[in-house]
């Protein structure tokens, strides 16, 4: 029994341990390729640039933990921002508007909610749908227009610093809430219903949890948090235009089950996404510094993703021997010389237009 | 009250009525011919046949690759490396067809799906093989496909003065009837997929193993070569997909088909598969692809506020998911009551 | 911008003298082994490699090393962590097409404050996040003169529509705007504006909305599409629907996108200027202020190599010059 | 006669652990062509198991196994169905997606030249339909039937391969009467005509009727091998148990008190119509009936999952509305669903959390858990109905069937209802534990709770019921007093006319 036990703890562990162990590395390789790296300065600056995406992330593991996606956070977060400073163009004080986009983002997570809990829609078709409709709605408050002239005391939301520290004000904020969101998690019978719902969600309806209104909480969260993103993410700017954080969702997502949430639902942990987030963050940030070109970072991390699950795995059935039979043999000679021949082929043809 | 995953791909059936309450596009075509109508009265050149025509063209490539996502989608999956797949096809097939413009231009089209099987093939691999979840697996091959398209080209697009003339003749070009080869191509992929899952173990075996995979394992399903099938046949169709693309279009660049991946899911999802996998069809898929062209194409033609069309995009697809699912949740009660 | 564009050239200053002012001594000798970055809206994009051809020109004269940094998608997010490890590395000056005017003004700000030089191309910062801003043409005579152009390609009578890129690309709306204005002439009382759409700068979506313009408007004589995504679109949507001949295409693209249209007569006529020579300026403005020739003020002149000398007008503006017309007789002297 | 020839399949010395719980240690079986051999044993003693090593599902961890002499391995499923093993396993393992033509025939689907001969398809499956006793359409989707439907479902898949080795897992756990008579009949001419069948039930005396040899396991060890006609029930259950037990239905006679549920006229379209029946303090109101009868669609309209289409409920005289599990709970209703792996349980939760999840905010303070009192009272539960575990952290997926049947029973006695629904609420357990679960029902009922228990197990019903209600066909067909109640009058009254 006390073996198991064990066995069960490190199942948990082993993930943020990776993490933080790629972290470390992470780390290590950038103050070895860049003397601009360990400067405290620096390293908060470019904090401000993935608090919108860490404060979107934190509900986005409650959503991805019940088995559930939300597409639409980049737009609510657009729909909220283009709402605030549609307002604020009209004359509103700025706080006002907040409140009122504020309020605008619950009425969108309602939506969202009521069609997968009471219509019991599925939420990526709900969601793809409220994507292009948030949106919308933002390209049609604000049209061919752009917000500006927002108040310093706004923009110390997306731009100010603790004092003379240098901690962006965005980190207090999403520390702040990330610390919530992880205890509610995994300290709370929400947090339970959450896993429960994730793992068997008619089980759960079964046992008296309620699973509509659950949900329905979750993707009011989702949007809430994505509306608070926005205004950060306004504040940034000092402007907002309707096209504001096109496209977030998808790194929101990758950091998320990055981070070791299950994308079929039921497990994940809060630790494991803040981790993943420091993680993305400080390989941008040290591919930047080595002046890695974007689409080559898209590359590295998109790698991280899929290696950081595939190598584990791989380890394990070296570890536990391979099966050298004829088959295997086979297939593989099979996948290296598609592989090689593809390559040739990759390198040989771009060359001929290329040399032109 | 349980929440029931919606059901879909009924077998034909013997009693009258039940062929119209067992049909499952029943909701999709209603919605479809209301949305026809209400165009129609604002703008006649809707139902013209012109527009008929360009609708088909638009929604040629998209069903597709609506039909790959499909299969991916029924084995629980889902790809999202489709549009990065297309791109990169279409880059490298354009730089082989400029560099050699001599060469049978039919001869890209084989090309184009080889190299995406050989894509296809590397999702499958990592799937399958490696274990790794889809959405993560292909979430990773988006950036990294879009990565290489961009690496591969050095920023270096193909414009249509570069293509050889004959090139666009493989999608525009119309040898029979004066149905351009597109949507003769569309017509051909969407038989084959019918017949591939109605009609071949294989093509039944996704089902199997989308339906539930532990009961897959205990009827001895080879799970892993399904699931690698379905993500090589993706990459195939994404392929073929590229070719037309560049052809289409006459350009190859490094932003071609970006985002792409979104409709190809949302058409299944309007057409009726279930995003959870193990049921879906064919015209279910094409009803979905097709109502998506008819929105875009109506779109520009009611002469809605350019800054209110995205919004009356995602309105309408909203529309049809929940109108389909009332109306099927309507027949089956009509269904479960006529049974007693 | 590119005119695939999304930020404004707030000066409108037509009276921008872009003819030999004072001539402050070549700049090459001041080289030394500054480190300059030519920031484009993203990667891939051949208007903005072409721009990066004329920057690496004026970096060999200049003797200084210029490095071509974009962020994989035109997406001011991206943009804005790009450059804070650029600043993070003290690069010797930035010099940005930038994707969103206002939001990169803090970012530039800080770059400056940390006495980084900044100058925004193509596209413009706000001023407050940059010193100087190289504008490619003045917006004023790309809007009008497009209205020209298409009054002489249809003779002067018919029905036109605009396809433009995204409903949020301010320099595309300027354009439009005084595009409106031209219209207004009596010369011009001929043309009808019918409709203006936005194909969102993606090739699909403009093909689709120029077929629909067709559809909407049998008898449209006319396409402006002041963005070289659109035109191509719209060059390709009058191909295929047969219409060469009774639909005119016009607006900014560039050569090698455009040449098969303008010799089979869908588009007859376009315009753009030269992105080579809106690097090499940048590169050359940036250099002016980084040896500490210029501070960026109103009425400061510098030389720029083989394209003469320029003068900073009241906005911080520097004009490169007007945009060139392409037609079947010129064409095929360029290659971008 | 078996002496002479191989055993068609024979294991030695096998053993198997899964992470740290040995479930099979050191095992011997052989099973002869024409032989129904039964394997019997606690839950938990590693049947299941045994027959996955069998059927190429899990890999043991050492030991041998022969396919007619020759040592073999399989290293999947599919490498033992093409040897001819065929298995119907303790969970059904249906495709809930496609029909039922298709569940039996996939992988094997009829072809021709032009690819899956439908016709065919549903042809073959119709005969194996009807040979089972079962009217249904072969073109019904197999997420439509109930568990008992898909059990059958799943027999006719097995026997639709014309296996030399036919495995079946307990397949009639939930079967009423005439169905294990039907497939008793099949298997005695499979048997005849060479088939090597192993068998396994906790119903001894469905061993009787059909098994020739029983192998008995114990806590994952083999304990011996007997000729079903030289032995008894009593050394059967002291081989299992490794001791004797009392009485197997262990009612206590109570005075039932004032009537606390009251269903009039209850209806669910399409599922049964006005059902009405009272249910008092203290009462075990047994409910009997066909598969299909609508029992369970009772249970589910009282609890609220699916809530009744007309009729009222009452409780304690005054007229409720129950419109979801919430509701019920609120009422103090408890339900254990018949299909525990789908309603009953969160396979990838811990033993504890399981148990608590109805009840979770109890153990909370503004819904902060404690976890301590959580764990504690899980551990309590568990320990009533005597759950073989490594722990109440222990993952309920992992459990033996039974065992995950006993976390059931604990989580809804952990919420203390006044009333309780059981619907078969013994399937799957074991001859001990189902002494020791009925004596609990008769402990409860006596100390005042009501109890509905929905059973197809004839002697369960017979034995624990103080009243019993027999369904048919959606309608209540008759009720029966525990005096009167035979099963001659039961199954006439549950039998469709
Ligand atoms: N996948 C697994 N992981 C961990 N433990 C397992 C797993 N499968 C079975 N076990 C354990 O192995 C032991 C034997 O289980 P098995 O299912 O073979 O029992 P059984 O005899 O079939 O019981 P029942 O009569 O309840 O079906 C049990 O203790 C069970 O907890
Ligand atoms: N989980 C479920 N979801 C939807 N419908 C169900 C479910 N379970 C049962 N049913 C429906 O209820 C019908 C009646 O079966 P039910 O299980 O109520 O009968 P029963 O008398 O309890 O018989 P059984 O002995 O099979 O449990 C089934 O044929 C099925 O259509
Ligand atoms: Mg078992
Ligand atoms: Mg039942």
């Amino acid at each position: 029994m006390k073996l198991n036990l064990i066995a069960i703890r490190r199942g948990v562990l082993r993930w943020e341990g990776l993490l933080v162990i790629l972290i470390i590395a992470v780390a290590f390789a950038n103050s070895q390729l860049s003397p601009y790296f360990l400067n405290t300065s620096n390293l908060l600056r470019t904090t401000s640039d993935f608090m919108e995406i860490g404060i979107m992330m934190l509900p986005m593991v409650f959503v991805i933990a019940t088995g559930n996606i939300d597409l639409s956070i980049a737009s609510t977060l657009g729909l909220s921002a283009s709402l605030m400073g549609w307002l604020f163009m009209g004359g509103w004080d700025i706080w006002l508007a907040v409140l009122v986009a504020l309020i605008a983002s619950i009425f969108a997570g309602l939506l969202n909610g009521f069609l997968i809990a009471k219509l019991k829609l599925p939420s990526l078709a709900v969601t793809i749908g409220t994507l292009s409709f948030y949106r919308g709605l933002a390209y049609a408050l604000l049209g061919d227009q752009a917000a500006r002239g927002y108040p310093e005391s706004f923009t110390f939301l997306g731009q100010g610093t603790m004092g003379s520290t240098g901690i962006p004000f965005s980190l207090l904020i999403f520390g702040g809430f990330a610390l919530i969101f992880g205890l509610v998690l995994h300290k709370t019978t929400f947090g339970r219903y959450i896993f429960a719902i994730g793992n068997n969600e008619q089980a759960s309806r079964f046992s008296g949890v309620p699973v509509d209104r659950i949900k329905m909480i979750i993707f009011v969260l989702s949007s809430v948090m994505a509306a608070i993103a926005g205004f950060i993410l306004a504040a940034r700017f000092g402007s907002t235009r309707p096209d504001i954080g096109t496209g977030l969702e998808l790194t929101v997502i990758t950091v998320t089950v990055l981070g070791g949430v299950s994308i079929f639902g039921g497990s994940g942990t809060m630790i494991g996404a803040v981790l993943a987030l420091i993680l993305v963050g400080i390989l941008r940030f040290g591919m930047g510094l080595i002046n890695l070109q974007g689409q080559v970072q898209d590359i590295i991390i998109g790698l991280l993703l899929i290696l950081s699950i595939l190598l584990p795995r791989f380890g394990k059935q070296l570890a536990s021997g391979l099966n050298w039979n004829r088959g295997t043999i086979f297939r593989l000679a099979g996948v290296v010389t598609v592989a090689v021949l593809f390559g040739i082929f990759f390198f040989w043809s771009r060359t001929l237009v290329l040399a032109r | 009250m349980i929440a029931e995953k919606p059901e879909v791909a009924s077998p034909p059936e013997r009693r009258f009525w039940q062929i119209f309450v067992k049909f499952r596009e029943t909701g999709i075509i209603i919605f479809i011919v209301l949305l026809s109508v209400l165009v129609t009265l604002r703008n006649s050149a809707f139902l013209s046949a012109d527009n008929f025509r360009d609708i088909l063209l638009n929604i040629s490539i998209l069903i597709i690759v609506a039909l790959a996502q499909s299969m991916v989608i029924i084995t629980r999956g889902i790809d999202l490396s489709v549009g990065s797949m297309i791109g990169l096809t279409a880059m490298m097939v354009s730089y082989t067809v400029t560099a050699f413009p001599g060469m049978p231009t039919f001869l890209a089209i084989p090309l184009g799906m080889g190299l995406g099987a050989v894509l296809g093939s590397l999702n499958g691999l990592i799937i399958a093989v490696g274990g790794v979840p889809p959405i993560i697996a292909t979430l990773g091959m988006l950036s990294i496909y879009r990565g290489l398209i961009f690496f591969y080209s050095n920023g270096k697009w193909i414009n249509a003065f570069q293509f050889p003339p004959e090139f666009r003749e493989l999608a525009k070009g119309t040898p029979i009837l004066g149905i351009p080869n597109l949507i003769l191509f569309a017509i051909v992929v969407i038989i084959s997929v019918f017949y591939f899952l109605k009609y071949t173990r294989r093509g039944r075996d996704i089902f199997a193993v989308g339906s539930n995979p532990d009961a897959a394992r205990f009827a001895g399903i080879q799970i892993k070569q399904t699931i690698f099938t379905v993500y090589m046949i993706s990459g195939i169709l994404c392929g073929l997909a590229g070719v037309l693309w560049a052809s289409r279009f006459e350009s190859a660049q490094t932003n071609t088909a970006l985002g792409f991946e979104l409709q190809t899911v949302a058409a299944p999802v309007v057409g009726g598969v279930n995003i959870f996998g193990g049921s879906g069809n064919v015209l279910g898929v094409v009803l979905g692809g097709f109502l998506l062209g008819i929105i875009n194409n109506s779109l520009t033609l009611v002469q809605i506020s350019p800054f209110w069309q995205l919004a009356a995009q995602g309105l309408l697809i909203l529309l049809a998911v929940v109108v389909d699912s009332f109306i099927l949740r309507r027949l089956k009660r009509f269904s479960s009551k006529r049974k007693r | 911008g590119d005119p695939t564009a999304t930020t404004v050239p707030v000066a409108t200053t037509a009276a921008a003298t872009t003819a030999a002012a004072a001539t402050t001594t070549a700049a090459a000798a001041a080289g030394g082994n500054k480190t300059f970055i030519l920031v484009p809206k993203a990667l891939g994009i051949p208007y903005f490699d072409t721009a990066n051809k004329g920057a690496q020109e004026a970096a060999k004269e200049l003797g200084v090393t210029v490095t071509y940094q974009g962020s994989a998608t035109a997406d001011a997010t991206q943009q804005i962590q790009l450059l804070n490890s650029l600043i993070a590395q003290k690069v010797s000056g930035l010099a940005i097409s930038a994707n969103d005017a206002d939001a990169l003004a803090p970012v530039g700000k800080a770059a400056i404050e940390q006495k980084i030089p900044v100058v925004s191309w193509d596209s413009n910062i706000a001023p407050s996040g940059r010193l100087v801003h190289i504008n490619q043409a003045n917006a004023e005579d790309i809007g009008r003169g497009q209205i020209q152009l298409i009054s002489k390609l249809i003779g002067g009578k018919g029905k036109i529509a605009i396809l433009s890129a995204t409903s949020t690309a301010p320099n595309q709306n300027t354009w439009i705007g005084f595009m409106k204005e031209e219209l207004k002439k009596p010369e011009n009382s001929g043309l009808e504006l019918v409709a203006t759409v936005y194909g969102d700068d993606q090739d699909e979506k403009s093909y689709t909305e120029a077929q629909g313009l067709m559809k909407t408007y049998p008898d449209l004589k006319g396409i402006i599409s002041p963005t070289t995504v659109g035109i191509a679109a719209s060059g390709r949507a009058v191909t295929d629907a047969k219409k060469i001949g009774q639909v005119i295409v016009t607006g900014l693209g560039t050569p090698n996108q455009m040449r098969t249209f303008v010799k089979s007569g869908a588009s007859p006529a376009f315009a753009l200027w030269n992105p080579g020579d809106l690097g090499y300026l940048s590169i050359y403005t940036l250099n002016a202020i980084s040896t500490g020739q210029i501070q960026g003020k109103a009425g400061e002149t510098f030389k720029a190599g083989k394209l003469g000398s320029y003068t900073i007008d009241k906005d911080g503006v520097v004009l490169l010059g007007k945009p060139t017309v392409f037609d079947a007789t010129n064409i095929d002297n360029f290659n971008f | 006669m078996m002496a002479e020839k191989a055993p068609v399949i024979k294991i030695e010395h096998i053993s198997k652990s899964f992470g740290g719980i040995q479930a099979l240690k050191d095992v011997n079986f052989e099973v002869y062509s024409g032989e129904v051999h039964a394997l019997l044993g606690e839950n938990g003693a590693g049947k299941s198991t045994l027959i996955k090593i069998m059927t190429g599902v899990e890999q043991p961890d050492s030991g041998q196994l022969f396919f007619e002499g020759q040592p073999i391995h399989f290293a999947n499923t599919k490498a033992a169905q093409t040897h001819g093993i065929a298995a119907i396993y303790q969970e059904p393992s249906l495709f809930p997606d496609l029909d039922i033509a298709e569940n039996i025939m996939v992988g094997r689907q009829p072809m021709r030249r032009r690819g899956v001969d439908w016709k065919k398809m549903y042809q073959e499956a119709g005969t194996l339909l009807k040979r089972l006793g079962l009217s249904l359409d072969p073109r019904t989707k197999a997420r439509e039937l109930s568990v008992a439907q898909q059990q059958l479902v799943e027999i006719a898949r097995a026997l639709s391969i014309n296996a030399r080795v036919l495995i079946m897992d307990e397949p009639t756990s939930s079967l009423t009467q005439g169905e294990v008579e039907e497939l008793f009949a099949i298997v005695r001419q499979l048997r005849a005509s060479g088939t090597a069948i192993v068998f396994i039930s906790h119903r001894l005396e469905e061993l009787f009727e059909i098994a020739d040899r029983v192998t008995t396991l114990r806590d994952g060890s083999y304990v011996d091998t007997r000729s079903m006609s030289n032995v008894t029930t009593e050394e059967l259950i002291r081989m299992m148990v490794g001791r004797s037990l009392d009485q197997l239905f262990p009612k206590q006679d109570v005075l039932a008190g004032e009537v606390v549920l009251e269903v009039e006229d209850l209806s669910v379209d399409g599922a049964f119509s006005n059902v009405s029946f009272k249910l008092r303090r203290g009462e075990i109101l047994g409910m009997a009936g066909l598969i299909g009868a609508g029992r369970t669609n009772v249970a589910r309209a009282i609890f609220g999952i699916e809530p009744a289409t007309s009729g009222t409920i009452k409780l304690d005289g005054k007229v409720v509305s129950i419109n979801s599990p919430e509701k019920a709970m609120q009422l103090k209703i408890g339900y254990v669903p018949e299909d525990r792996k789908e309603h009953g349980l969160v396979l990838a939760m811990s033993i504890a959390n399981n148990i608590t999840l109805p009840v979770i905010a109890k153990f909370a303070r503004f819904s902060w858990l404690n976890k301590k009192k959580e764990t504690q009272a899980a551990r309590e539960g568990s320990v009533q109905l005597e759950v073989k575990m490594a722990g109440v952290e222990q993952k309920v997926g992992q459990l033996s069937g039974g065992n995950q049947q006993k976390v059931v029973l604990a989580k809804w006695l952990g919420t203390k209802p006044r009333i309780l629904i059981l619907d078969e609420p013994t399937r799957g357990i074991d001859v001990g534990t189902k002494a020791a679960v009925h004596r609990l029902m008769s402990e409860l009922a006596a100390q005042g709770m009501a109890i509905l228990m929905i059973s197809s197990e004839l002697p369960e019903v017979l034995g624990m019921s103080d009243r019993i209600l027999v369904m048919r066909a959606g309608q209540l067909t008759g009720e029966f007093s525990r005096a009167q109640a035979t099963p001659e009058k039961l199954m006439a009254a549950a039998a469709i006319a």
